[in-house]
């Protein structure tokens, strides 16, 4: 089993906040794994110094086997990383298939206009928004700005794919229909990072939890596992609904 | 196939925007005159002067175009628009007399067509070809400044025009092969030459100077022919530095001038001047001497009041100073004609453009025919003195038509008996009005 | 260079600077509150100047009174094209703001050369010159200076003791927020605009009695105010007063060392590597 | 759909350009080249700051460097080394590139109004540098002899042929802004403009993307420059280094459109005739003449698009009907 992603030891700090103390954590070839933690735990985060947008103070990130710490976005995006951001980011003044096109063309795959069009015309039926193909990004509705954040995302066919929240914000229907569309991404053999909120979905998809609060990794496992996890409930437990939730849920 | 079609009707559409965009000047041919503007032959029916003209047999009148563009906005407009009214008011009275008689026993009037340039070069060239082409204009007089007047240069000399320029002091302008160009005023180089003859002659002693001027083209040329000058004869140079344009705060150059400096010379041209010689008063300055460009001769110079005292400034022509021309008007007749009109005091800009008329007047004269070939030749030959002084130009294939006849006068600002300040003549001494006051 | 000599160019650049941090510090503050670059920040400190001039020269009022009716008329005029120009391009990418003040430059501009041209004017008011050693200092600087230190000091007091001064810090610092505790962002940002054109036009009304100038004089203080707010501190008007001494001392002191005509070329280069290395300005400031 | 031969909106705009440029040479009429080369001055210096301004997102008031360093380079050329005119021409373009490109590494790291003020500085830095640079004449410029112009046959002969060289460069700027707008590399750019960050983590190398982009700006801009001067026969600093013309350049970008082909085409054609016939109009309101108040007629018709249609006039036609988007490009 390859590993895919390796974080190790990670501490990040901003100014005299530690946002991220000693993070480490593995993700091995074709599996997801859900990320968990109270707001404010430090989860987007953790996403910005794997992707690159931060450097980390200590630690190493490995990707495909390779330290990338301290590379820049746009280097790893070449090597085959993707993300969608927890607000969307939409390139509004361009049509909903450009935005998907600029994921294809400046990919690890590095294609064409042409090619990459037509990776465009298959992400976005995949996605389920190809009726949309022609409109200006800007005037579509939330749910189908995820979609199209995850398009542009997948045009790109990473090896590797950080979802940060997915499915907030949408119907119980919609987010049925984006639990399918993950799985079936990890089906094609990509690797996921999620971080994510809705505790029932994210049990479902992942294969395993990693949970951060206030910077610190306080559990990692199985899903099950995980949320039985006293620290686990501790640490929720500063927002009693979610402890009550997984209460109930375990 | 539709997107052919759709190719085509595009094209279609394109087309008749052309059309329309284009259709201003298709529906003026060039080659045929212009109708309403310009007429190039036609009477003056609205002009009094027409009533001058007696009715028998009455000759042929033709009308002379004579254009430039001014800077009606933009840095210089004071300048410009002084010009513009004694040239106006030169051609009222050429037109009010009657006009020019030619050698075939025509009479030529003026007319002035004229644009707003902006103070900048973008479009001289734009508006000196629509003078030449479009408002058919027989002579041309140059845009204010040296730079505006090499570019309106060029299209001069490649329609074949007779070019006056005013205010285009650079001697760079006249050394780079025009032959259609002539000089009214006195060259940069020769500016403040008269100056530092004028200190000479008061005290033959001082013989520390300290040049200060604006980092522009015009002052540049000034200081350093007046630098070169100055050497050769003897003088020391203890500073000759520059300012950035539209400086306000002459206080750090000021500290830089060395202890013991007889005279200070320089400056730059209104606003800068004005100020320059305003902190040079109030830092207390303690020169001997002090000679600027452009600002001290204008009247508005007094509004810094005491700070004036005693300033130098070198002048293409003054009210005061008497010369008895040769041809025109004389200076006191010129003085109540432009203020009868323009209700001011003339400046020396009023009568540069003034006698940029007049010298065209005097070839025409002498040439009997408004042809470019003609012209110029009466203008290669001429040397005359006017109200404005002696008008002569170079005819060398180095140097033609740099003004070689004129020469600077120089004032001063000193006190009457009353304590008021007054504007004299302290040079040269044959036009002197007083004598210059020295130590300042 | 001896001591004295370095001493006269400190004092001077003191002097000057003092002038430049009360013409930048209206930009700064409408920067700081409401992201806009006034470009027509140059034209009405040139409106200020000719108020001033005017009622000295025309109705022979002191010009210290003139300038407190100056100052009036220049809150009120930022109030108008506030209400007229900005709060239509508040919320428009920065350069429709950009131009939007652009134009109102051209305009004021355009009429102003209309009905003053470009003769340069200077008002000859004078309050005699104080010699101190070496120094000889002019009275009409000296009370320039005093007038800089209190309108700081007065719009010091404004901002943090005062309730619309509080509510203007709010705004700028978010105004979103600001909105949802129930402040009247609108109203207040036409106040920031106001106060902003008032200390242009304050700053023109002071050059006024001791510099000649025309329409367009306001421009070199437009720019000098770009330089001094990012020394300074990009939107904050405090450190406009800071950002203009030193501005003031580098002129003084730098013709010293170097041929005068070298200086601004220093002082734009400096301008872009601080922007490059700290774009809150060499004093901080908020982001 | 990427061909650009098939595509109306790419005809029209270079018809435009092909029109007005061939326009004075089938009459062979000087005054309409003058004024041809004042618009086609204008269409190039606006098309070349779109792909800055309207692609990439990234406002310059320093545009009219590039014209003026590769025209002071340019004059330098043929001043003091002799060389041809086309020698120098291109000798502008790539030293106005070169100066992009160092100046591009610096300054684009600074977004926004940042960026902005920043590029207000290099234009003054440059003009003050200049204006104490010896080799380039410093304050009083360079002056070219009337004589160089009978090398290319005389003044009439060199004002035709400058003609022809802001003609061939015009119709190179549109088609070349075309073609960057519709390729990879514009795609990208167009992504910086809407969201850098999200740019990076898509993929795209956005320090290299946006210097190349200043770097395509900047050529033409510094062949014109020598086209200009080399017309005029002179330069200085305060011509070569005219904040007012990076400001009008943008205000007509802002008139035609922000990133669209035919925008900045349109709007440099329009501002250029509206100052023109402002400028040369005999019309009177009351007893002041109008070209009196041409700077506050611009102003205050530049005030009214900034308002009420800030997307400019192919912007807004874009909006207003969707169908047109094919032949507006």
């Amino acid at each position: 089993m390859t590993l895919i992603l390796q974080v190790q030891a990670v501490t990040k700090r901003f100014g005299g906040l530690q946002a991220l103390t000693k993070v480490t954590f593995d993700l091995a070839q074709g599996q997801v794994l859900g990320l968990i933690g109270p707001n404010g735990a430090g989860k987007t985060t953790l996403f910005n110094v794997i992707n690159g947008v931060y450097t980390p103070e200590e630690g190493r990130i490995l990707f495909l086997g390779k330290d990338v710490t301290g590379k820049k976005s746009y280097e790893l995006a070449k090597m085959g990383m993707a993300r969608t951001h927890q607000i969307v980011r939409p390139l509004k003044e361009l049509t909903v298939r450009e935005n998907v096109i600029v994921g294809a063309c400046y990919g690890h795959e590095n294609h064409d206009l042409i090619s990459a069009a037509k990776i465009a015309d298959e992400v976005l039926s995949f996605v389920g928004i190809s009726a949309r193909a022609d409109q200006l990004a800007g005037s579509l509705n939330v749910a189908q700005k995820k979609r199209l954040e995850m398009a542009r995302a997948l045009a790109a066919r990473p090896k590797l794919l950080l979802l940060d929240e997915v499915l907030a914000g949408l119907t119980p229907s919609e987010i049925d229909g984006m639990v399918k569309t993950v799985l079936s991404i990890r089906d094609q053999g990509v690797s996921i990072v999620m971080i994510e909120h809705v505790m029932k979905a994210i049990m479902n998809v992942s294969d395993r939890l990693f949970v951060l609060d206030y910077g610190q990794q306080i559990a990692e496992g199985g899903p099950e596992e995980v949320v039985h996890n006293p620290k686990v409930i501790e640490a929720y437990l500063g927002d009693p609904q979610m402890a009550q939730k997984l209460m109930e849920e375990g | 196939m539709k997107r052919t079609l759709s190719v085509f009707f595009t094209l279609l559409v394109f087309a008749s925007l052309l059309l329309t965009a284009c259709g201003s000047p298709a529906s003026e041919p060039p080659a045929a005159p212009a109708p309403t503007e310009a007429p190039t032959k036609s009477e003056e029916p609205a002009a009094p002067a027409a009533t001058d003209a007696p009715a028998p047999a009455a000759p042929e009148v033709q009308t002379a175009v004579i254009g430039f563009t001014a800077s009606l906005t933009g840095k210089l407009n004071v300048e410009s628009t002084r010009q513009n009214n004694g040239f106006n008011l030169w051609m009222k009275q050429v037109n009010d007399t009657g006009g020019i008689k030619l050698a075939d026993g025509s009479l030529v009037k003026f007319e002035s067509k004229f644009y707003d340039d902006e103070s900048n070069k973008d479009r001289v060239q734009e508006l000196y070809t629509k003078l030449v082409t479009e408002d058919d204009a027989n002579f041309l007089i140059s845009p204010y400044s040296s730079g505006l007047a090499d570019a309106s240069a060029v299209i001069a000399e490649q329609y074949g025009k007779v070019m006056i320029t005013t205010g285009a002091a650079s001697d760079g302008t006249y050394k780079k092969g025009y032959t259609l160009v002539y000089q009214a005023y006195t060259p940069a180089s020769r500016y403040l030459t008269g100056a530092l003859d004028a200190l000479a002659n008061a005290d033959p002693n001082a013989k520390n100077i300290a040049i200060i001027h604006e980092n522009d083209k015009f002052s540049t040329d000034v200081a350093v022919a007046l630098e070169a000058y100055a050497t050769g004869k003897g003088y020391t140079i203890a500073m000759n530095e520059g300012y950035d344009t539209g400086t306000t705060d002459f206080a750090p150059i000021i500290n830089k001038i060395p202890a013991g400096v007889d005279a200070i010379m320089g400056g730059g041209h209104f606003a800068d001047g004005q100020q320059f010689a305003k902190s040079l008063f109030e830092k207390g300055v303690a020169a001997k001497y002090i000679a600027l460009l452009v600002a001290p001769p204008e009247p508005t110079f007094v509004e810094i009041g005491d700070a004036a005292y005693g300033i130098v400034g070198p002048s293409q022509w003054e009210p005061l100073a008497a010369f008895t021309p040769t041809y025109g008007i004389t200076g006191a007749d010129f003085v109540a004609a432009y203020k009868a009109v323009y209700n001011e005091e003339p400046s020396y800009h009023a009568a540069g453009g003034y006698v940029a008329g007049l010298i065209l007047q005097k070839a025409i004269e002498d040439a009997g025919s408004l042809e470019t070939e003609k012209v110029k030749a009466a203008l290669d030959a001429i040397d005359m003195t006017t109200f404005f002084g002696g008008i002569k130009f170079d005819t060398s294939a180095e140097a033609h038509g740099l003004q070689i006849g004129h020469e600077m006068v120089f004032v001063q600002w000193q006190k009457d008996s009353a304590g008021a300040l007054i504007k004299q003549v302290v040079w040269p001494l044959g036009g002197k009005t007083a004598d210059l006051v020295y130590p300042k | 260079m001896n001591f004295s000599n370095l001493l006269t160019s400190l004092v001077d650049g003191l002097l000057i600077g003092v002038v430049y941090g009360i013409a930048a510090m209206g930009l700064n503050l409408i920067w700081g509150v409401m992201r806009v670059i006034n470009l027509a920040h140059g034209v009405i400190i040139a409106l200020g100047m000719f108020g001033v001039y005017l009622f000295f020269s025309t109705l022979g009022l002191n010009p210290y009174l003139a300038l407190l009716l100056v100052a009036v008329l220049g809150l009120l005029l930022g109030v108008l094209i506030y209400f007229i120009v900005i709060a239509r391009v508040i919320n428009a990418p920065y350069l429709s703001t950009l131009l939007a003040t652009f134009s109102i430059n051209m305009i004021i501009l355009g009429l102003g050369t209309a009905a003053f041209t470009t003769t340069p004017r200077d008002s000859g008011f004078s309050l005699g010159n104080v010699d101190l050693g070496p120094l000889t200092l002019q009275g009409t600087r000296l009370v320039a200076a005093l007038v800089t230190i209190l309108v700081t000091g007065a719009l010091y007091y404004f901002l943090y003791r005062t309730r619309p001064g509080k509510y203007i810090r709010a705004v700028a610092n978010n105004r979103a927020a600001a909105e949802l505790m129930g402040i009247p962002s609108d109203r207040i940002l036409a106040l920031s605009f106001g106060i902003g054109t008032m200390l242009a036009a304050i700053a023109g009304g002071l050059i006024a009695t001791f510099f000649s100038f025309t329409i367009l004089s306001g421009d070199i203080y437009q720019q000098k105010s770009f330089v001094i707010g990012v020394l300074g501190g990009l939107g904050n008007p405090l450190g406009a007063l800071l950002g203009g001494l030193i501005l003031g001392v580098l002129e003084g002191i730098l013709p010293l060392a170097m041929p005068n005509t070298w200086v601004p070329v220093i002082e734009f280069l400096l301008f872009i590597i601080i922007l490059l290395v700290k774009p809150s300005g060499l004093l901080g400031g908020r982001q | 759909m990427r061909k650009i031969w098939l595509n109306p909106g790419f005809w029209l705009v270079l018809a435009i350009v092909v029109a007005l440029g061939a326009w004075p040479i089938f009459q062979q009429d000087a005054a309409a080249r003058e004024t041809g080369f004042t618009v086609l001055l204008a269409i190039v210096m606006a098309s070349s700051l779109n792909i800055v301004m309207g692609y990439t997102g990234y406002v310059s008031f320093g545009h009219v460097v590039f014209y003026g360093i590769g025209g002071y380079i340019g004059m330098y050329f043929i001043d003091s080394l002799g060389l041809p005119l086309p020698v120098a021409v291109l000798f502008g373009g790539l030293s106005s590139a070169l100066l992009a490109f160092l100046l591009g590494k610096a300054i684009l790291r600074l977004r926004g109004a940042y960026f902005a003020l920043a590029t207000i500085g290099v234009n003054e830095a440059a003009r003050t540098f200049v204006a104490n640079f010896q080799p380039f004449g410093a304050a009083t410029g360079i002056e070219l002899q009337f004589s160089v112009y009978k090398a290319y046959g005389g003044a009439l002969q060199a004002l035709w042929l400058v003609y022809y060289g802001v003609v061939g460069i015009a119709i190179f700027s549109v088609i070349f802004s075309y073609y960057i707008k519709t390729s990879k590399f514009g795609l990208g750019l167009m992504t910086i403009r809407e969201d850098e960050d999200a740019a990076e983590v898509i993929g795209i190398v956005t320090p290299n993307a946006k210097t190349w982009a200043y770097v395509l700006s900047a050529i033409l801009p510094g062949m014109l420059g020598v086209l200009f001067f080399f017309k005029n026969g002179n330069v200085e600093p305060g011509d070569a280094f005219r904040l007012g013309f990076s400001i009008e350049s943008l205000v007509m970008i802002m008139l035609g459109g922000q990133g669209t082909v035919l925008g900045p085409v349109l709007g440099a054609l329009g501002y250029q005739r509206l100052r023109g016939t402002l400028l040369t109009s005999d019309l009177m309101i009351g007893s002041l003449p109008l070209k009196d108040f041409q700077l506050v007629i611009s102003g205050f018709l530049m005030l009214l698009i900034i308002l009420f249609i800030p997307s400019g006039l192919v912007g807004w036609l874009r909006q207003r009907f969707a169908t047109l988007r094919r032949v507006l490009a």
